[in-house]
């Protein structure tokens, strides 16, 4: 059917990426309505319906592949949605590039997903390393006695490469990194760590991991009395989830992330012309803020939706083309593939929980609170 | 300093592990059935516990009776009604079964929990004795967890049901020429399993985010426990545990976290090979 | 005549408890010798010990002047050492046939499954099972499932055959049936060592008798002999069974 | 009133579609040491069971002393009075000796009294007591049957069901044992006993009953059926 | 006669399978593909769990090690086949080294040791990073070809693992190994009193039950290009494989194959209709079946099977009474 443009999205509905996964599929819902709402998307003078075709995968890496197959032969979507994370990503991206299928990533940053020279790859998180560097300058000139940090990450795709990621940062930047460890996927205790940590002494805790593990991490680093003025948790803070499990403990923990709805871009293309449009619906739909993940997967959607157009029809070859060639302003932000396909570089908010708040402190242009010390 | 932190650290960890592990080792040891259930009533107890303290803001250790006491009742009727069908079949198919009936209670509970990491929010805060720093909660933990284990273990000495249990355990017949109800024990001793299995995820509920993905996790823990201290043993599961949280701690905390699992699975897969039995070999009461 | 086994002061322990204690003898070829004593008395554990199925403690077991001290069951086994369970021990679920098949094929080398089932068939015949070969061992009745315990040792060709109270269990006239069938492998050459506690095929059958007790041998001689001997009767035999028995081996 | 203490009448059962027991009918009176023998398979073990109530009878009555038992579970039968010593022992792998002792008393409650029982026991066989810790079933075949026979009198039953009491055991013992069973019964114990070795049953007891393929074919004292010339046959081998 | 019987009906389904290139789309093939792939590592895993009746859960650590192998060796330059091969024979010198050790182990205890062996394969390929990647997972390069040519490419190579795991089988099945195994699923001491060398036939028959799984492994990390600790080492994949030969018959030639094949089609039918449900849905049908067909699909008498559901409804209420 020429007239539908059917996007394909294995989705992690159940097992241990749940809560990812339907974030994912509410954030589509809301765009798909306020598509509708317009009547389709205008293509080469004519509308054009959006279908969403989506399945679980369970979180099991052999059956995302599975469905991807049957999404894109068995339901021949046009192009097809990555699920959330790196790892399972690239089990999608090596189908879609077989099949020569157009393929949006809109949660995986890690580089390791963008480097093998796929031609239908387009990821909307850009590198993690530019999110390390500019928090390491910040919080140096945030706090000049800051000198040692440890580093404590989950050995997993995505939190392994921050974890090492900012490990350079530091080190590039002279801060000296007392504490460098990996933990195991399902670790249930991090005292033995957190005991290594205090001994080293650091002035800065970096930990990253899934929602779970920093709830656990924070509410040990404060039973084992480590009180450093800065903790930072990735991507913790960015979830309502963390902030409920951790409770009064959230206060001060800053992260960054890939996007914060205080931003406000405006004149954008897509579905929500502003950030503060986005923001307003994705509130009054679903009670609670909305974090980088649905932005980034709206935004992906927009831009999709603005390659198709560009393109003036559905052909996988000629939208791949548009992708390659994307450069727009979404509410979500900029968005210009690179040669590997991922988005470029740019800068990107550093938050802090601050009373039951989340604020932004950097960039300048967004900031809307000073950083606190936690005491 | 350091050292006595780690070795606290450990034993802490550890009596809470061995919370986990008695309930299945207790099945296992007694019924000869690897029961696959195991970690999805750990996930239960703690769920319920934090929807029940969310809702009446009753302290969970208060809750902790109850919520052990309905689990009792669900492991006893899964028992009676379908796994005493097939209790004398062979290990694979009454592990097949416990598995099946936990892909059942596993759905049940995503559809119902979802998977979003709960915890409750007690935040009792630390004891400071010096440099060393005890959070209060899972002191709390470790208290509730030992008093159980002792509890257990008193029951299963002293009592008469203790008694039948064990005697069932080795020969079914001649049990029932003592006058033992079979069925009755092989029942009620799934649901002692499973009452303690409750009562961890009450006490996990305080300490450690809850969520249904961590099902397995508990139960690779309950296995590795269950070899270390041997099987069917209540004593033996407590120092399995606590062998495991020291294992796990030092080594955490002197080759780095990411090995430290590792060092468990070794250490349990060496004693399997020289001390089938676990360090308390099964015998008598326990 | 060769002399077959003999034991060098073989010593077992279990814990603190010397199940068999110094024990030395020598056996013949061809021979059936008795085994006697007190419940207890460590035969079964002698057994086990010949047979590799526990480690010696101390001592030395020569089995056709080859020390053997440090073999493995299944190595007994295929050297022509056979036994028979004092509990029976068949392969449930298989066939009667495929029970002594095994034996065939594993003990006695035979060169493939279907000449184990060939020779299983001649040694079902010999035993007088070939009627039931074809039943699950699980669902002979007790005399039977001796009998086939004796057929899967015969299919070994064993050399030497320990069996381990075979016919207890058995009442007198059934026992009969099986004095005969015990004879009658004799003839074929194997060398037997019997554990009973029944004194009337102890008595009728051995030409020899050793007697244990707490691990030692106390006795060993012939059969008149031994059970004359005031140490056996005091350990085992019991003054009034003593008097029975020498009134029956009259009748004998 | 009812001279009989133990009244068995048109007794059948079996496993599943196999009928093992056609038409028993037995009496055993109070106080006195009865025997059955019979040849392999008769279903003596099965009419044990079936009193037991581990097989439940398809037709006929078991009542002892005027109780009706058929319908009643195994901790039924035992609570009226009746201990079972299984064939083979059936001792508590990894328990000790006294454990085991102690689980024959399982359903009782008086500590007094069970102290007083084990101390019986363990002064007709004083090599249980020195096994008291050992695991039971580390022990030698004979020493194991003291011990089932041990926990069978720890329930204080009124009637004791020994199964093969002289299986596997040496002479000596044997003729110990059935020493041990007349002074028991000379406490006021019942004994009902199944037993292949024919003539050591008929010196105990006083009462026999021949089993053959589920059918009681003869039942007289043990003196007559001792000069039953067919019995001497068939299962004395004279 | 039987054997025949045998060999036809695997024939023919291998033929059905072989087939969907031709008629069916690449999704379909992949669902073959999938049941090739669990087929093969169920007769596998009948060598120690049907053949021997020893409780293995170590396949998942076979095929991981498999995956693994193969593609480290891809990625220093073995080609393809060559790396598959040498993927293989890893495995099974890795089983033959492991099964010496654990096997000492019995029942319940071997069933924690086989189960162990897959965390510890896992842990220590994650913390393994310089050589595996550690977390991140692997790239493996990917096979080349459309996408028509690879998914027809990799079902042929994993229907012939299958066919040389079944004729393995059927050999072993009339060989005096699968008749040592027997005796050792029935009674190992025993077997060991027949002069059976249980150790060897044992270590024998847990490689055997590597040895495919190891291959299948292998090719499967070709196929999809990436692999990573959590997805290749997978406790789920392990208690599958003996799920799928318990449903089907274990210790038979080709309840194996069967049980597989159902196992696969059934998920597929209740992932697509059921999604919220279909693992409650899965969980029922194996609680009906270990009721209902405990000695799996192979061994139903069907006019009994009817009467024992009489039964066991009859009885239901019997029970209870008797307990109350
Ligand atoms: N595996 C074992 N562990 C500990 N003790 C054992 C073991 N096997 C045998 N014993 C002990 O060794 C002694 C000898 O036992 P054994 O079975 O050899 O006696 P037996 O002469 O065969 O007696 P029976 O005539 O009753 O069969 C006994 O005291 C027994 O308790
Ligand atoms: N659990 C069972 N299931 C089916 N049949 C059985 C069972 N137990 C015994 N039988 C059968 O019942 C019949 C009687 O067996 P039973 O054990 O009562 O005989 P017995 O007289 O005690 O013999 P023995 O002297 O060998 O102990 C035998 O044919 C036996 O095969
Ligand atoms: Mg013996
Ligand atoms: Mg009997």
């Amino acid at each position: 059917d020429d007239d539908v443009l059917v996007i394909g999205a294995p989705l992690a509905l159940t097992g241990g990426l749940a809560d990812e996964g339907k974030k994912q599929q509410d954030v589509w819902k809301l765009w798909l309505e306020k598509i509708n709402a317009a009547g389709g998307i205008d293509v080469a003078g004519k509308k054009m319906q959006v279908k969403f075709v989506e399945y679980d995968y369970q979180t099991d890496g052999k059956r995302a592949g599975q469905l991807a197959e049957k999404l894109i032969t068995d339901d021949e979507v046009d192009v097809i949605m990555a699920p959330f994370g790196s790892g399972h990503t690239k089990i999608i991206a090596a189908v879609a590039e077989r099949y020569q299928v157009p393929m949006l990533a809109c949660v995986a940053s890690s580089v390791s997903v963008y480097d093998q020279g796929f031609k239908y790859l387009f990821g909307t998180l850009a590198p993690n390393t530019g999110m390390t560097e500019s928090m390491v300058e910040f919080f140096k000139e945030k706090n000049p006695e800051l000198k040692k940090v440890a580093v404590y990450g989950r050995d997993d795709v995505f939190p392994k490469s921050m974890a090492t990621a900012l490990a350079n940062s530091a080190e590039s930047g002279g801060l000296d990194v007392v504490y460098n460890e990996l933990y195991a996927v399902g670790t249930m205790d991090h005292s033995a760590a957190i005991s290594a940590i205090k001994s080293a002494n650091p002035d800065w805790v970096y930990m990253t991991g899934y929602t779970q593990d920093l709830i656990l991490g924070r509410k040990q680093l404060a039973d084992m009395g480590v009180n450093t003025p800065i903790v930072t948790m990735v991507t913790g803070p960015a979830y309502r989830e963390y902030t409920e499990g951790v409770g009064e403990l959230a206060d001060g923990v800053t992260s960054s992330t890939w996007w914060h709805h205080s931003t406000a871009y405006t004149n954008a293309v897509g579905a929500w012309s502003t950030t503060a449009d986005f923001y307003a619906d994705f509130t009054a739909a679903y009670k609670s803020d909305p974090d980088y993940v649905s932005a980034s997967c709206a935004a992906a959607a927009d831009v999709l939706v603005n390659a198709v157009q560009v393109a003036g029809s559905k052909d996988k070859q000629a939208v791949r083309d548009a992708l390659a060639a994307t450069d727009i302003l979404t509410f979500y932000g900029p968005i210009d593939f690179g040669d590997n396909g991922m988005n470029q570089g740019r800068e990107m908010p550093i938050i802090q929980v601050q009373g039951e708040e989340i604020k932004v402190l950097y960039p300048a242009s967004i900031a809307d609170a000073e950083m606190k010390m936690i005491k | 300093m350091d050292i006595i932190q780690i070795l606290l650290n450990g034993i802490v960890l550890g009596s809470l592990y061995a919370c986990i592990a008695i309930g299945f080792s207790l099945v296992w040891g007694v019924l000869n059935i690897i029961n696959m259930l195991h970690g999805s009533f750990i996930i239960l107890g703690g769920y319920l516990a934090f929807f029940a303290w969310q809702y009446s803001g009753v302290n969970p250790v208060f809750l902790l009776p109850i919520i052990a006491t309905a689990l009792f009742g669900l492991g006893y009727l899964l028992q009676y009604f379908f796994i005493n069908k097939v209790v004398s079949s062979p290990v694979l198919t009454t592990l097949t079964l416990t598995f099946g009936l936990d892909m059942i209670l596993y759905n049940l509970m995503t559809v119902f929990f979802t998977a979003t990491p709960r915890r409750v929010t007690l935040d009792l805060g630390t004891v400071n004795l010096g440099d060393m720093y005890l959070p209060v909660d899972r002191l709390m933990g470790m208290g509730l967890a030992l008093f159980l284990t002792a509890l257990l273990f008193v029951v299963m000495r002293a009592s008469k049901i203790g008694r039948a249990i064990v005697a069932v355990r080795m020969d079914r017949q001649a049990a029932t020429l003592m006058g033992i109800r079979v069925n009755n024990v092989y029942a009620i001793t799934f649901g002692i399993g499973a009452f303690m299995a409750g009562a961890a995820g009450v006490i996990f509920s305080m300490v450690f985010p809850i969520t249904t993905n961590l099902t397995g996790t508990f139960l690779g823990k309950a296995f590795i426990i269950c070899v270390i201290g041997g099987l069917g043993s209540v004593p033996g599961a407590l120092i399995g545990g606590i062998a495991l949280g020291l294992i796990e701690s030092f080594a955490g905390y002197t080759i780095g976290p990411q090995n430290a699992t590792t060092v468990g699975f070794v250490l349990m897969l060496f004693l399997l090979i020289v001390r089938p039995t676990g360090l308390v070999g099964v015998k008598g009461y326990e | 005549m060769t002399e077959i086994l003999r034991l060098e002061n073989v010593s077992k322990s279990f814990g603190g408890n010397h199940a068999v204690n110094d024990v030395s003898f020598s056996l013949e070829e061809g021979e059936i010798i008795g085994l006697i004593g007190p419940n207890g008395a460590g035969k079964t554990t002698l057994v086990n010990l010949i047979t590799g199925v526990h480690p010696l403690t101390s001592g030395k077991v020569i089995f056709a002047g080859e020390d053997v001290s440090k073999q493995q069951a299944f190595q007994a086994a295929r050297r022509g050492l056979a036994r028979t369970f004092q509990i029976v021990q068949p392969f449930p679920n298989m066939t009667v046939l495929e029970n002594v098949a095994a034996g065939a094929l594993f003990g006695g080398g035979t060169g493939s499954v279907q000449d184990a089932l060939e020779s299983a068939h001649q040694e079902l015949k010999f035993v007088g099972l070939d009627a039931v070969a074809d039943t699950p061992a699980s669902a002979l009745a007790l005399p039977n499932r001796k009998r086939l315990e004796l057929a899967k040792s015969l299919a070994m060709r064993p050399k030497f055959l320990l069996l381990d109270e075979v016919n207890a269990g058995l009442n007198a006239s059934e026992i009969d049936g099986a004095l005969d069938l015990i004879r009658k492998i004799a003839a074929r050459g194997v060398t037997i060592l019997i554990i009973e506690h029944l004194m009337k095929v102890v008595l009728s059958i051995s030409q020899r008798i050793l007697v244990l007790h707490h691990g030692e041998l106390i006795a060993q001689g012939d059969p008149r002999t031994v059970i004359e001997d005031p140490q056996v009767v005091e350990a085992y035999l019991g003054s009034k069974f003593a008097a029975r028995v020498k009134a029956e081996s009259h009748h004998v | 009133m009812s001279e009989s203490f133990l009244e068995i009448s048109g007794v059948q059962a079996g496993y599943g579609d196999v009928r093992v027991l056609w038409d028993i009918s037995i009496s055993v009176k109070e106080g006195e040491i009865a025997c059955i023998v019979g040849s392999n398979g008769a279903g003596k073990t099965t009419l044990l069971n079936t009193i037991s109530g581990i097989v439940k009878p398809t037709a006929g009555s078991i009542k002892l002393d005027g109780q009706e038992l058929v319908g009643t579970l195994p901790d039924g039968v035992l609570k009226a009075g009746i201990a079972h010593v299984p064939e083979g022992r059936r001792l508590f792998k990894g328990l000790s000796v006294q454990d085991n002792l102690m689980l024959g008393s399982y359903l009782r409650n008086d500590r007094e009294a069970i102290k007083e029982d084990l101390e019986f026991v363990y002064e007709i066989f004083p090599r249980l007591k020195e096994r008291a810790t050992q695991d039971a079933t580390t022990m030698s075949g004979g020493e194991q049957q003291m011990c089932a026979i041990g926990r069978g009198i720890m329930s204080r039953p009124r009637l004791l069901m020994i199964d093969e009491l002289s299986l596997g055991l040496a002479p000596r013992l044997v003729d110990r044992l059935s020493e041990t069973l007349l002074e028991i019964n000379k406490a006021g114990l019942t004994i009902l006993l199944v037993e292949q070795d024919v003539m050591t049953a008929f010196e105990i007891a006083r009462h026999g009953f021949v089993i053959e393929t589920g059918r009681v074919t003869v039942s007289d004292t043990t003196e007559a059926l001792g000069d039953n010339p067919k019995i001497k046959e068939a299962y004395m081998g004279i | 006669m039987k054997q025949f019987l045998y060999f036809g009906v695997f024939a023919l389904w291998v033929a059905m399978i072989a087939a969907t290139p031709l008629l069916a789309d690449n999704y379909t093939i992949r669902i073959a593909i999938s049941i090739a792939m669990f087929s093969g590592m169920a007769v596998s895993w009948n060598f120690i769990g049907g053949f021997t009746g020893y409780p293995s859960f170590s396949t998942a650590a076979f095929f991981g090690l498999g995956c693994y192998a193969g593609a480290i060796a891809q990625r220093n330059g073995i080609p393809l086949v060559m790396a598959w091969l040498l993927a293989t024979l890893f495995v099974a010198v890795f089983a033959a080294m492991l099964g010496a050790i654990i096997l000492r182990l019995k029942g319940h205890y071997f069933a924690i040791g086989s189960i162990a062996i897959v965390d510890l394969t896992r842990l220590i390929t994650s913390s393994w990073g310089s050589l595996t990647g550690g977390g991140d997972g692997l790239n493996v390069p990917l096979l080349q070809g459309s996408p028509q040519e690879v998914s027809a490419l990799v079902l042929y190579v994993m229907l012939a693992i299958l066919i040389v795991a079944f004729l393995t089988s059927i050999y072993v099945d009339r060989s005096r190994l699968g008749f040592g195994l027997k005796c050792i699923s029935q009674n190992e001491e025993a077997a060991d009193m027949v002069g059976v060398n249980t150790t060897s036939f044992k270590v024998v028959a847990y490689t055997l039950s590597a040895v495919f799984c190891g291959a299948i492994g292998a090719v499967y990390a070709s196929w999809v290009g990436y692999i990573d600790p959590t997805d290749s080492f997978s406790i789920l994949l392990t208690l599958k494989v003996p799920v799928m030969v318990l449903l089907g018959g274990a210790g038979t030639l080709l309840g194996p194959v069967l049980g597989a094949g159902v196992f696969v089609m059934l998920e597929e039918v209740f992932w697509a209709n059921f999604l919220e449900w279909n693992r409650a849905i899965l969980g029922g049908i194996i609680v009906f079946l270990i009721f209902f067909l405990p000695n799996g699909l192979l061994k139903i008498q069907y006019r009994t099977l009817f009467g024992m559901l009489m039964q066991k409804l009859r009885e239901a209420p019997k029970e209870a009474e008797k307990s109350s």
